[in-house]
């Protein structure tokens, strides 16, 4: 249409998996142009530099982690926002090989399990243990690198190793070459439901330009909409962008990222709104996690009033 | 030239020697200790995952030496003057060196982010990283050329009248030559693993930006075939910086040359 | 032209002894003379030259050129080391002209000049040849034509002809003279050779030792221009035993 | 000495001035440019978190130091003999060169997950990382030092039948003490980050892992004052390998001093 | 002894260029026999010393020593080189030393005995110097006193006194001669002083250059012991015209 374009960069949280199929199609697609945007992509190093750019204003929008919204606020008085809820619960889980007999979290007592430093996996872990009755303290904390837990989990010198549920697919292929098998425990299973993954922004953004907010919420939620329906050809568009994602490899970690999009307690709440219960919830495991002031008024972090 | 360059191609069999053997043990250990291919894969599969990823690898390959070339010149237009400064006199000697010391000792992915912020998310951050990462210690070695220079042609210096630059430019700096040039072999290995934190910190394309991919798709091969070609761009650049000193100042390299040809 | 003024020089040495190398020299130059210096080793000659040329300074007493005094190398001093001290990555002839440039004086006839220097020494076609390539005689001759192509008011020699043999020694003194009195500059001389200071100079100073003092001034009444003939007249023949009784004396005092 | 220590005095005062007004400038435009805690918190939020963290900001200095100084002994232990090694033959010099260089163009990262399995998670891959970050400029330095010796003293030892081995021991070894020194500066302070990347890749504690938990937990101040105590720590151990060549070496650090004292 | 048969020597220049050295030197040395070389600068007595101290290869013919060819250098031979190339991180005392240490036959008493060497060369006191706090003379007698010291049973000496005054040469020549005649060594001894070569040496071979080639070889009958008196004698006035008529004469005959 005739309308002038807004040239807009979203930050992502990390490189470009099938995670983030739904925007890349989705700029693909034109999910954004025909809301008037000109949506560019960049890769992020992590939730929290995410929001520490976004909050310095190399991009308007951000995609992050609600704990980083929240903390970066909390502490820092950063004046960042959540405006949509993007993955209803986290996917926080623990991997284990199906040779190790693991198959449940209590089997993890006292078991070595391999960790980075400052994972917010190992901060949730005592909620995780503390509902299926284990003592948190009983285990053996392996700190290493990213790259190397899978490697140490698979060469077993680790029962276990903590990853999100998205990068199952790729790292149980690989796994399977090794003549393996990775079995997922999500922590959500025990009924540590919190919120996770959200698109953000900063309160400059959304004084001077709510309009802005709004059309590129419109073309967030129709971008994921349409990824949700059409996985496959979604992941088409997202190779095409980036070559060093594998077909298989997108599909399969696109199918299970929009298991935490559209579920259950999305159709209760509707396409990127939350739960008090859950948000509560949420928040009161960030603060503990994360040391912040459990008494502080979370909502001032979240805006979910631009949601189509 | 001619028994000169047969001397040479000589001179590098041991080097090829070496490379193959390592090869051949790699692949060999790989096979019998039955090493996984996520933690160390042969060379046959790194070679088979290069060659099926090959124009995306040569894209990130072409990225990175970008940056890489940009940093190291960089590290070369500055580096110099800086170590000039620093030999002209011990006090400016004392007011720098503790800074740079720092930006040495400081991780470059702590600045990474100011860096961002501060310049945009473009080439300059990149570039300065790579900058860092690899100018310190061709600073050093200069310095440390310009100031071996023997008392009596500092005096020669002095007696025709040269100033302090002049006897940097024409006594020193000649005299410094092979130093400049071992500092600047290090600087070229450096610039390729600056390039890459560089990317590490923020960066779209590039090999550092396929070992970080490849890593997290658990394709170790192809993140192993970006190793090999950081590997490779080290020792072509190495290289070029050797034979530039050859073509360019035939007597520095020739200091090696007279003294290893006594035996 | 040149006058030291009581000048006095101590070296402090690194393993914390001082070392009185000159005591109390004064000492007038006229513009174009030649002045030889001789004395025992270690007596100071060459810490004398390195004064004049404002390499180093004095420890006390003056050092002046034209009244003014010497803080500082001058364009129109031109110093010999007494080691040859050529720049080991230049060959030759850009050893040769290397203060030339250095200055800015350089032109288009300077390669010329140095290369008809280099003819003179006896060193065509070495002007290619890097210093390592020279025989040491050969060394400290490209470091003469190096000095005498600044074409200086004041030229300071230190055993220029230290590494050469007779013959070589011979031509190079004529040369030197030919060109001393076509220019008129005022050179010092040191050498450790008595004949050659008196063939050469219009006065020849003797040193002492420990610490170095001016022993006495010989004045030369040889006519010029010198030849080696001269060796046999009897003026010749009375300086250089004045010289060396001098010189000789001087053990036995330090001696005692 | 008196006189001598005075005059040091003197000279480390501009670098104190730089440090000071480097402190100010920062803390000025942190103030005047609003600019965010997290991403460039001030001087005095840096102090204030690190005092309040002090004891654990202490004990994770301490880790890092052990790291730091045992990966900074292993790259002289084995820096200077293969200094040596290279330095006395173009042959040997030709197979072990390129091998270093492709040491230094790979990222450390990258070697991680193979140290860590092979070795396990403790202090051994650590030290192997810091020691591969730092070695390489020292072994440069000290080939070059080693042959920039005068061909005339070269001569001076065949003279007096002096094997290989002496030859490098007693001739070219002193001659080298200044570039050799050179290469222990660089070195001491690219083991300092050398011990954080090997910290981001496994560890416990540390300032690299302190960095990384505060970044997590988003105390911006805290990560900045490991990175100060990160610089406090290059800036001491660079003037305790300068101390040691004043102290054990002072001919070699005269250099210098002779050079510069003509000025 | 010492038999050089037919040797050549010629080396290639970095600007491509070959200079011939030497050209077809044969020369017997007797055990205990003192030669001295003369010869114009640059023709190629440097490197007859190189090449008899096995630091150079020749290019054609043999070196024998004791009957055995020179390949590299040995024990018994100490070579004074023509600059004195001292160590300059080590005191005067650590570099006369410094030969005898290399080759582990250092001892307790070794140290003395250096102090002694240095004592008769006019060194006391300076033991703790390092060579750039020497004057050029002194640097020369160091490099000496560290050749005495290995007490060889071949001496290569390299224009030793080159940089010495007439005083202090005469006394290093007597010092010498008295060394040389208490421990029968074979010396051979480059100078560009042609008394001095009469004075010390049994022989003088007199070199002509462009190429080095042996112009004649001079028997000095002068009776041993021998003293700076002897210059008067009809005998070394023969010898000294004969030397430098075949010096003088290569001259023309280079021009020609
Ligand atoms: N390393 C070298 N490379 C090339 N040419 C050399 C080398 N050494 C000596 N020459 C050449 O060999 C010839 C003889 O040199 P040598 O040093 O033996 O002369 P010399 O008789 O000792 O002269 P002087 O009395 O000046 O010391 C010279 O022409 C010199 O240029
Ligand atoms: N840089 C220095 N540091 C310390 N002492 C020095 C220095 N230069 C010279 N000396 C001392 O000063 C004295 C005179 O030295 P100088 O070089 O002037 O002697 P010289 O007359 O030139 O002797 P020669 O004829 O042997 O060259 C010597 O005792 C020497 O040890
Ligand atoms: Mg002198
Ligand atoms: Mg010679």
């Amino acid at each position: 249409p005739a309308r002038a374009q807004d040239r807009v960069l979203l930050l992502l949280d990390w490189i470009p998996t099938g995670e983030h199929a739904a925007y890349f199609s989705g700029v693909a697609r034109g999910a954004w142009r025909e809301n008037g945007i000109e949506l560019s992509l960049a890769r992020g190093y992590g939730s929290g530099d995410t929001v520490a750019k976004v909050a310095a204003g190399v991009a308007p929008f951000g995609v992050a982690d609600i704990s980083a919204v929240l903390a970066a606020r909390a502490r820092q008085n950063a004046p960042v926002r959540s405006i949509m809820q993007v993955y209803s619960h986290s996917p926080h889980s623990m991997f284990v090989l199906r040779s190790s007999g693991i198959t449940s979290f209590q089997q993890l007592d006292g078991k070595r399990i391999a960790i980075t430093p400052g994972n917010s996996h190992r901060l949730y872990f005592p909620e995780v243990a503390r509902r299926v009755g284990i003592n948190p303290e009983r285990i053996q904390w392996v700190n290493t690198d990213a790259s190397a837990m899978a490697a140490l989990m698979i060469t077993k010198r680790v029962e276990a190793a903590p990853f999100f549920a998205i990068h199952h697919y790729y790292q149980n292929k690989a796994a399977r070459r090794a003549g393996e098998e990775i079995v997922v425990l999500p922590f959500v299973e025990t009924g540590f439901a919190i919120y996770a993954t959200t698109l953000m922004t900063t309160d400059e953004v959304i004084q001077r330009n709510p309009d802005l907010v709004r059309r590129f919420l419109r073309g967030a939620a129709s971008a994921m909409t349409w990824a949700n329906e059409n996985q496959e050809q979604a992941c088409r568009l997202h190779v095409q962008r980036n070559p060093e994602v594998e077909l298989d490899d997108c599909q399969g970690s696109l199918r299970s990222t929009m298991s935490y999009v559209f579920n259950d307690h999305q159709r209760q709440t509707g396409l990127g709104r939350q739960a008090p219960d859950r948000m509560n919830f949420t928040w009161q495991q960030v603060a503990s996690s994360l040391e912040l002031a459990p008494g502080w008024n979370y909502s001032q972090a979240i805006d979910l009033s631009f949601l189509p | 030239m001619q028994p000169d360059r047969k001397a040479r191609l000589i001179a590098s069999l041991p080097a090829w020697g070496a490379t193959i053997a390592l090869l051949l043990i790699w692949e060999i250990s790989v096979h019998v200790f039955q090493i996984r291919e996520f933690i160390l894969p042969a060379p046959s599969a790194i070679w088979e995952a290069c060659v099926s990823a090959w124009p995306n690898l040569l894209r990130h390959t072409l990225a990175t030496l970008g940056t890489v070339l940009m940093g190291f010149f960089a590290s070369v237009i500055i580096s110099l003057p800086l170590a000039m400064l620093i030999a002209s006199s011990p006090t400016t000697s004392a007011a720098i060196y503790p800074l740079l010391v720092i930006t040495q000792s400081i991780p470059k992915v702590a600045l990474a982010p100011i860096l961002i912020v501060a310049l945009g998310a473009n080439e300059m951050p990149r570039i300065i990283v790579t900058f860092l990462v690899a100018f310190f210690p061709l600073v050093v070695s200069s310095v440390a050329g310009l100031l071996a220079v023997p008392p009596e042609l500092i005096e020669l210096g002095r007696a025709c009248r040269a100033g302090r630059f002049q006897e940097l430019l024409r006594i020193r700096l000649p005299f410094a030559v092979p130093f400049v040039f071992g500092g600047l072999k290090v600087a070229a290995a450096l610039s390729v693993v600056g390039a890459v934190v560089a990317e590490f910190v923020g960066a779209d394309a590039g090999l550092g930006y396929l070992i970080q991919t490849s890593m997290a798709f658990f394709r170790t091969p192809l993140a192993f075939g970006a190793v090999v070609m950081l590997a490779l761009m080290g020792i072509v650049l190495f290289q070029a910086v050797a034979l530039t000193e050859r073509l360019l100042f035939p007597w520095s390299s020739s200091v090696e040359g007279t003294t290893t040809a006594t035996s | 032209m040149i006058r030291l003024e009581n000048v006095n020089k101590t070296f402090r040495g690194r393993d914390g002894t001082a070392v009185e190398a000159l005591r109390d020299i004064s000492l007038d130059i006229a513009a174009g003379e030649f002045v030889a210096i001789v004395g025992a080793s270690g007596c100071g000659k060459s810490t004398l030259l390195r004064l004049v040329a404002g390499l180093v300074p004095t420890s006390s007493g003056q050092v002046m050129l034209d009244n003014a005094p010497v803080t500082e190398p001058r364009t129109d001093t031109a110093m010999v080391f007494q080691a040859a001290t050529l720049l080991p990555w230049a060959d030759v002839l850009r050893n040769v002209t290397f203060p030339i440039r250095l200055m800015h004086q350089h032109d288009t006839k300077t390669d010329d000049k140095a290369r008809a220097l280099l003819a003179t020494a006896g060193l065509s076609g070495f002007e290619t040849k890097l210093p390592r390539e020279l025989s040491g005689g050969m060394q400290q001759r490209v470091a003469i034509c190096r000095a005498l192509l600044q074409e200086p008011r004041v030229l300071l020699m230190d055993e220029p002809f230290g590494a050469l043999d007779a013959l070589t020694r011979e031509e190079m003194s004529l040369e030197l003279l030919r060109l001393w009195s076509a220019r008129k500059m005022a050179v010092i001389f040191v050498t450790h050779s008595i004949s050659e200071a008196i063939l050469l100079a219009d006065r020849v100073v003797v040193m002492s030792p420990r610490p170095g003092r001016i022993a006495d001034i010989i004045n030369i009444a040889l006519p010029r221009p010198r030849s080696f003939e001269q060796e046999g007249t009897e003026e010749f023949q009375r300086c250089a035993a004045r010289i060396r009784a001098l010189i000789f004396k001087g053990r036995d005092a330090n001696a005692a």
